[in-house]
Parts: structure tokens; C-alpha cells; sequence
């Protein structure tokens, strides 16, 4: 890994670099070739292989291997859950609960279901903290509510849902709850059995594992029909021929998010604080986004608001200038059409605040100092960008 | 995505600052994007002898004033405003689709100054 | 690569070992993690990546870039390329062409089609040789034949398919054609746009890339919905952030298959002959199943039923005696049932036939030693299986 | 898949063949599988002193066959009759589901051995 890249890098939760660990795992995977729908010796290995890293990312879950499903990652395993459950539905179609500020592997497949097959939705909003209220979901509920979709942490701000409160209330009546858990799960602690939750999501390239694999837990496996039919792997659930290369970096990210999961967190927690008060010294006048307390956010995750300059040229400033990666909450799309974060616009805040507002995100490669260099060169781009606009 | 003349123009921008009496003042937003652009012309026998700029808006946005009042140096009103499609395409390089409001931007900066040029000529002749 | 496995392997239908150079491909990209839909330098130039890769295998397949989509395999491939057509149909559900001798990435999806949702499916048989004939094509076309899939060659007989013909009648009937192309890809030449192919799937692990990634092929994409909604990548008919490890493995695959094809296909040629005659040489009482023509057949496989014999015991001998690694038309499943092969059953053949079959399928590392050493194994093999069978 | 005594007894049988005079012979066929098997069994004072068989079958099934016939060597036949379900289970080793059929087999074998045994006893008493 590139010392100098990773000192830039900001924007863990777009993606994560895979750790060396996982490298490894994958590189003395990659000739490892054999079938493991097999059975000859090299393929029984690697279905062993796939066995163990099922293990290896159940105990990470908290539930049994039989539970865990592999996917080609965290927009399959939304995508599976949600139309897994309600194309056994489309001769009834129901009501559905999702939230205005899922990822877009929920809201598009959601949408689907409303646009094309006639599914009532409620699309619920967040309060301006950035989380749903648990009252909106109570009144939310309907007599045919067949589904209920809500992401586990925001990819945008961070925030965490009413998750154990909801997954409660489903439970109780009866109500399938599927969670995207892609942005939580390798970096907070999850108990998804305790928790009841039905269908969990979760993606290895947000835990240093690599891109294009993840997958799906699930409760009761004769409650979902495949997205992939076809040979019969993943206990008929989720065809093709497995992807060994990817799932052993899967497993590795997921033995070591599993031992290092805590330390991660309390030092995602330091450098948040640290950019806290390094901001504010500065002198740069900010408003967050969304909670920012260690219960109710990621530890990695802070999305602000900073006054009299554009998000957008911000980031480009800080990429060009001094090499640091964030994300904004607004891009131009075209000459007709700005693009607004749909989640910051969900929380309620206006249009000149979305515009101003970044998302920084980091991980376990930061260090102190690179938060220190960030803000002081946050610092150095937003007074150039203020002496460009207009005296105020 | 950004092309380097945008990334130039942007990231350290010569142009940016106010004119105690300018001869031309022009002024462009846009509604969409919220972008707001500011440029002030001294002229000198005709000549534009400085022009400085102000800007609220995305990176692309700044460049684009930033390459206008560079390109308006020593420069005569008339040549500014003979300038064709091509001359100013090129001015602002390769753009992708989320830039293109940029040109709109550069073209109404022309436009705005032929303007000013015709509403001088009237007010002088 | 471990000379000593690949001197063993007979079974490359099943899966190919990724060869040196996409090995190569994809170290290089292990550690180039940035998001290919970010907007900074990193991630533009794995957004470049993308599609170069993309280039590259549109030149293979005989088409431009901005029709290739990257999928997970070539078993989501086959889904989407039916589900994307026909959930757009669900109100008037019609009538499906296919074949018994489909892989079931293929076969599965369109039964679910048929048993969910009300659709009407003609599964065609093949004749003996295990080609589908035209004329039972034709005679199976109905007024409201929505969707024809076809595979271009069949996995366990290499009987290549009449799809330029199958093609003529569909376009001019404008009916959609999927073909599976997932077993010729890589072994033939194939020019998609001078066949009238709508829809061809094809995955990297059948020539030497990696499992896990494969695409799609799609003339109009406005004509399929996406199977995975969400981010919009793929020009948001496939979403999920980019597997650029997976698809880099890909590109290298497609651009040593275009420029070797022919010369593997020569040496697959020779070794088929190699073997037939050295089978008959030491005379092993053998019936091919379906053509084994150059024309009419993928040059790498043989499928093959030996008298007095099971598969399955065979196989098991070539493995833990000799180390070779083939594929079988029948096995056990469990006390009550046995699985024959449903494409040799499909082609007529009976049940004793499809137990004594084995399927033997070579590569480019497959040497003529390979062969030899394969066949005078084999014939060990099947005299000491004879020798404890009855006393014919 | 396979597991080692499975392996083994198939891959190197070491009790394939006839006997010129047997004294008890066993045959199970599976009729879902078509494996056939015939075993020979040669008695010497109670004891059995050869059995061999023949099979055509699968892998396991094969070895089944051999495993049978050499446990049998220099037992008696009460001894064999005797085995319970547990001693059985572990002449075969761990089977997967594919391959539990063969434990059906082994079964069947014992049971046919038995019955002959009785025939032999009601034969001579
Ligand atoms: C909350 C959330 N869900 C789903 C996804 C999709 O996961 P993947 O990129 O593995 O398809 C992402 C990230 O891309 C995400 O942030
Ligand atoms: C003819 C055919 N189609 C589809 C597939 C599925 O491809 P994948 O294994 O990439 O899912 C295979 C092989 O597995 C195949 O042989």
C-alpha cells in the first residue's frame, strides 16, 4: 500500500483499500482454480475453503454459517433480499416501508416495485439529526405491509437507525425487515441474532476486503426466492460458479474486522474528535450534518457544512492543491440539473447548505497527523475560496 | 473530469480581486447551479488594460472567469467580441456533460460584453 | 501454475486456471482500490480502466464498447438477460423457445418464468447428434414467441448450436434472441453483430480469466431492465460499484483470446484427434454422445460413453490413481434418486449409456504427452473395472 | 467426497473374483442405481475362510463390496450376524448424502447373510 495515497485518502466510506492481510489471502488464492461445485481433491479444497470463510464471516455476524450467503456484494445482496421477497408477492402486491435516505441499490429496486408492479411505498423521512424517528415508523405501518427496508448506518452522514427498536416492532408482527447493513457491518460491532433482524446486507470493499463480493444473511432461507437461478450454490439460493479469489479476501477482511473491530472504532473516534476541535481552532465556521455522538454515528463518518464555499470546488481544491479525497453533497449533473444529496435534502436542510457541505470519511490508515495536515489544508482552501467570492 | 486548464485556472487563479472604478462591470448567474460570477474591465484607449473577477460556484465555474479575464488582456473590445464558437470551445478545453453550463457561462460573459460594447458605442458616438 | 495439476486436468468446461498473464493483470490491480464512480485522479483512472477493459472485449466479441456490460458471471449474465427482458411482460406473459440442453443458469430462470408467472415455455430437444434442428425450431415458434435463449455450445457435448440460423428467424420475426455463449467464448471466433444476436452472455473463468466476472452482450439496451438496480453504474442498467480486480483479469483474458483463439482452437483440434485415435488404438470400447465434426463441435471436449463401465467409478480411478480430473454424465445423489445427465438424456440416450459417460475436456495447457498419458491411464482404468464386473 | 477407506478399498480391491464352489452367495441390486453386487462366501468349520465378489456400480459401492468380504475373513457367521448399526457405520467411514445408499447396501448384505444362515441352520438341524 501507498504510504502517500492512504495520507489523502478521505473517503473510506466510497471504498476501502484492501488490507495487506487480505492481499495476501488473495494472492495465494489466485492459482487455486479448481471448481468448488467439484469433486475431485483440489475442488473439495476449495470447497472447504468456501466453508471456512462462511464461518469467517458468520462469527463476524454473530449467527452460523448456514445463514451466510455469498453475493457479488452490497448492491446484489439489497437487490436479492428485496425482490427475492416481493416477486413472490406480485399477484398481491402490498405496502412497503423504506426510508428517503437509503442507498440507491434499496430506493431504485423499491421504486421498481412501486412503478412497475404497484407497490404502495412509504418512503420515510429522517428527522434533521439525520435519523428515523421511531413514531414516523409506528404511523407508518399498514394493515399489508409486506416488507420493511432501512439501512443499518447512512453512507452519507454516518447516522445509525432505530434498527433493534424496528427489527422489534416487525418481529412482533410478523413483517419481513431487511437491513442494509453495508456501511456498519466491519465497522461496529453486530449481533445480528440477537438483533431480529430477517435479511442483513453487507459489502467486503467497505472493510478492506475487496470489491465485487459481499452477501446476504438470511434468517429463514426458504423465505426468499434466487436473483440468480441457476446451478444450485449457496444451498440453491444464489447460483454461479463460486468466486473463491474474492470470497478468501472476504473472509480475511472478516477475521480481522472481528479482532480489530473495537480498536478500529476507538481510533476512527480519535481522529473524528481530533478534526472536531482542529475545525473548530481553525476558525472555520461549520455545521454538521446529522448526529455526530458516538451512539448515534459511525466513528469514521463526518459530513459538514462550510459556509460561503461550494462543496464541490472544496473538494476539488483540496484534491488538486494538497492530494486529499473527500466527497461532496452536490455535483453539477448538467446544464438543466444540479444533483442534490438526496439524504441532506431528506434531513430537510435547504439548498445553499447542501451545496456547502462535504463528507469526510476515514479508517484505519489515518493517522493523527494526516487529520492534522487535512485541516490545516481544509483551512488553507476555504480562506482561498473565500477571498475568491464576494466581500460579505 | 477536470482538464488542466480548468485545474489551472481554478486552483490558482490570477484574475480574482475588485477594480476601484471599472469601465465595464458584468455580472452572470446561474439559476440552475446557483453559480455567481462577477468580472470588472478597465479599459485603456480601447484596450482592456485589467479585469478581475469574483466568483461563487463550482470549480469549472471560477476557471471559466478566471480564463475570461486572461484571455480579455491587451486585448481590443472589437476582437473580444468577433470571437466564434471554436475560439471560445477551445478556450475552456475538453468538458464533460457537468461542465457544459460552463460554456454557457463563457458565452453569456461574450454576450454580455458585446452588450455593454453597443450600449458604450451609444452612450460615446 | 503447477504443471503437474494442469498435466492432470481434463475438465477445463468446467473451469480454466487463470493464465500467467491475467494472473499478472490482476496483482497489478490488487492494490488500486479507488471507487471507478469517484471524481478524483485515482478514480478516473480506474474509471479508464473500466474501459479499456470494456474495449477490449467488445474486440473480441465483434461489437463496440458501449454494448458490453460486466456481470458477476456468466450465471447472472443468463438471468438478466431473461428476467430484464421478461419482467417487463409480466401482465401478458407469452410464450419462451428453449432447449432441454440448457445450462440451468438458464433452464432454472425460464421454468421460474413458467411455474411463477404463467408463461408458456417450448423446450426443445436435441436430435442425436445433440444439435437442435431448425425445422423443430421452426415448427415451435408461435404467434407470441416472446424470447428465444440458446446456448451457442453446449458444456457437456461441445455440440455447437444453428444460431446464425435461429438468429435469421428471430430478427426477422423481431423476436429477442439470448444466446448463451458462455462455453464458446473464448474457444471460437464469434462475431456478434454479423449474427443477429440481441442478447449473449459469456464468462471470464471458461478462458482463463477469473470466476466472478463475466458480462453481457446487449444490442439495445434500452430493450432490458436492469436485474441489479441502484448506483447506475454500467450506464445504470447493472449496478454495484465496479470489480475493477475482476474485470482487469477479464480484459487480459479477452485480449489473449482474440489474439489466440485460432492457434488454441488448432492445438484443442489436434489433441481431440490425438485422443480419439489413441482410444481406439487401445481399444476401449467407446460411443461419443453427439457430434464430434470440427464444424459442428467445440475442439476441446469429448463426451464419451465406454461400455461395461460407470462413470462415476472411472472417474473416481483416473483421480485417485492417476491424478486425472474428468467429468461424469451421472451421479449418485442420494438413496432415492439418481441425476443423469439431462442433456445426454434429452439426446436419447439411456440410462446405462449416460452411467458408463464421462466428459473430457482440454485447454491450451494441455500438452499431446497430456493425452497420451491420459489415454493409457484411462485404458488401465477400464480393464480393472471390467476385471471386477460379471463375467460377460 | 471420498473418504479414505472408501478410497482404498475401491481404488485396490483385494477380494474381486469367483469361487469355484461357493457356500453361501449374496446379491443386492439397487434398483434406483443399478449397482449389482454378488458376494461368494466359503465356509471352513463355521468360520468363513474366502469371500469374494463382484460389482458393477459406483465408486463406493465398489468398496462397500470389498469392505464387506474382508471383514468377513475368519469370522464366524454368528460373529458377523451379531454386528450392530454402530460397528457398521464405521466399517464404511463418514459417508456424504450421495453416498448413504451404501450403507443401505452393507445393510442388506448382513441381512442377506443372516437369512441364508438361518436357511443353513433349519438345512442342517
Ligand atoms: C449503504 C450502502 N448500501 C449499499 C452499497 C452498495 O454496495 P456495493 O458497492 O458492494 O454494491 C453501498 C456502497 O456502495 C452503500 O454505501
Ligand atoms: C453453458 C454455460 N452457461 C452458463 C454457465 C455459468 O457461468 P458462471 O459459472 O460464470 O456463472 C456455465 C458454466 O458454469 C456454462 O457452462
Amino acid at each position: 500500500m501507498d504510504r502517500q495515497q492512504l495520507a489523502g485518502y478521505f473517503d473510506y466510506n466510497a471504498t476501502t483499500p484492501v488490507s495487506p492481510a487480505v492481499a495476501e489471502a488473495m494472492t495465494a488464492t489466485l492459482g487455486q482454480f479448481a471448481n468448488a461445485s467439484s469433486n475431485h481433491a483440489e475442488a473439495i479444497r476449495n470447497r472447504n475453503a468456501m466453508q471456512q470463510a462462511r464461518v469467517s464471516v458468520a462469527e463476524m455476524l454473530g449467527t452460523s454459517a448456514d445463514k451466510v450467503f455469498f453475493t457479488s456484494g452490497g448492491s446484489e445482496a439489497n437487490n436479492w433480499a428485496i425482490k427475492g421477497r416481493l416477486f413472490n408477492h406480485l399477484n398481491k402486491p402490498g405496502h412497503i416501508i423504506t426510508t428517503a435516505i437509503e442507498h440507491p441499490s434499496v430506493l431504485e429496486t423499491v421504486r421498481y416495485f412501486e412503478k412497475q408492479f404497484g407497490f404502495k411505498v412509504s418512503y420515510l423521512k429522517p428527522q434533521s439529526n439525520g435519523a428515523i424517528s421511531i413514531s414516523d415508523f409506528m404511523a407508518a405501518l399498514q394493515e399489508d405491509t409486506q416488507l420493511v427496508s432501512m439501512m443499518y448506518a447512512n453512507n452519507e452522514t454516518g447516522v445509525i437507525q432505530p434498527i433493534s427498536e424496528v427489527a422489534k416492532i416487525t418481529s412482533a408482527r410478523g413483517i419481513k425487515l431487511h437491513v442494509d447493513g453495508v456501511q456498519l457491518v466491519g465497522k461496529r460491532a453486530i449481533d445480528v441474532e440477537a438483533c431480529d433482524i430477517d435479511y442483513l446486507s453487507f459489502s467486503a470493499h467497505k472493510f478492506y476486503g475487496p470489491k465485487g463480493v459481499g452477501g446476504l444473511y438470511i434468517k429463514e432461507n426458504n423465505s426468499l426466492s434466487p436473483l440468480i437461478h441457476g446451478g444450485g450454490q449457496e444451498l440453491g439460493l444464489r447460483s454461479g460458479t463460486e468466486n473463491l479469489l474474492a470470497i478468501s479476501g472476504l473472509a480475511k477482511a472478516a477475521e480481522e474486522a472481528k479482532c480489530a473491530i473495537a480498536q478500529w472504532d476507538q481510533h476512527a473516534q480519535a481522529c473524528k474528535h481530533l478534526m472536531v476541535d482542529l475545525i473548530q481552532q481553525a476558525d472555520i465556521s461549520v455545521e454538521f450534518n446529522g448526529d455526530t455522538t458516538y451512539a448515534n454515528a459511525l466513528s469514521n463518518t463526518l459530513n459538514m457544512a462550510i459556509k460561503g464555499v461550494r462543496g464541490e470546488a472544496l473538494a476539488v481544491l483540496m484534491d488538486k492543491k494538497h492530494g486529499f479525497i473527500i466527497s461532496i453533497g452536490s455535483a453539477c449533473s448538467n446544464n438543466k440539473q444540479k444533483t442534490l444529496s438526496a439524504v441532506l435534502l431528506a434531513m430537510g436542510l435547504d439548498e445553499e447548505r447542501i451545496q456547502s457541505s462535504i463528507r469526510v470519511s476515514f479508517g484505519q490508515y489515518t493517522t493523527t497527523a494526516d487529520i492534522e495536515n487535512f485541516v490545516t489544508a481544509l483551512n488553507q482552501c476555504v480562506k482561498q475560496l473565500s477571498a475568491m467570492s464576494f466581500a460579505s | 473530469m477536470y482538464n488542466d486548464i480548468i485545474i489551472e485556472n481554478f486552483s490558482d487563479p490570477q484574475h480574482v480581486g475588485d477594480l476601484e472604478s471599472a469601465d465595464i462591470e458584468l455580472e452572470v448567474g446561474n439559476s440552475v447551479c446557483g453559480d455567481r460570477i462577477r468580472v470588472q474591465i478597465l479599459l485603456d484607449d480601447n484596450k482592456i488594460s485589467n479585469a478581475l473577477f469574483r466568483a461563487w460556484g463550482c470549480a469549472t465555474s471560477v476557471a471559466t472567469a478566471n480564463i475570461f479575464c486572461d484571455s480579455l488582456l491587451n486585448q481590443s473590445l472589437d476582437s473580444v467580441c468577433q470571437r466564434d464558437v471554436e475560439y471560445k470551445q477551445q478556450m475552456l478545453g475538453e468538458l464533460s456533460p457537468s461542465q457544459h453550463h460552463c460554456m454557457d457561462i463563457l458565452n453569456e460573459l461574450h454576450q454580455l460584453l458585446s452588450e455593454q460594447r453597443v450600449a458604450e458605442d451609444v452612450a460615446n458616438g
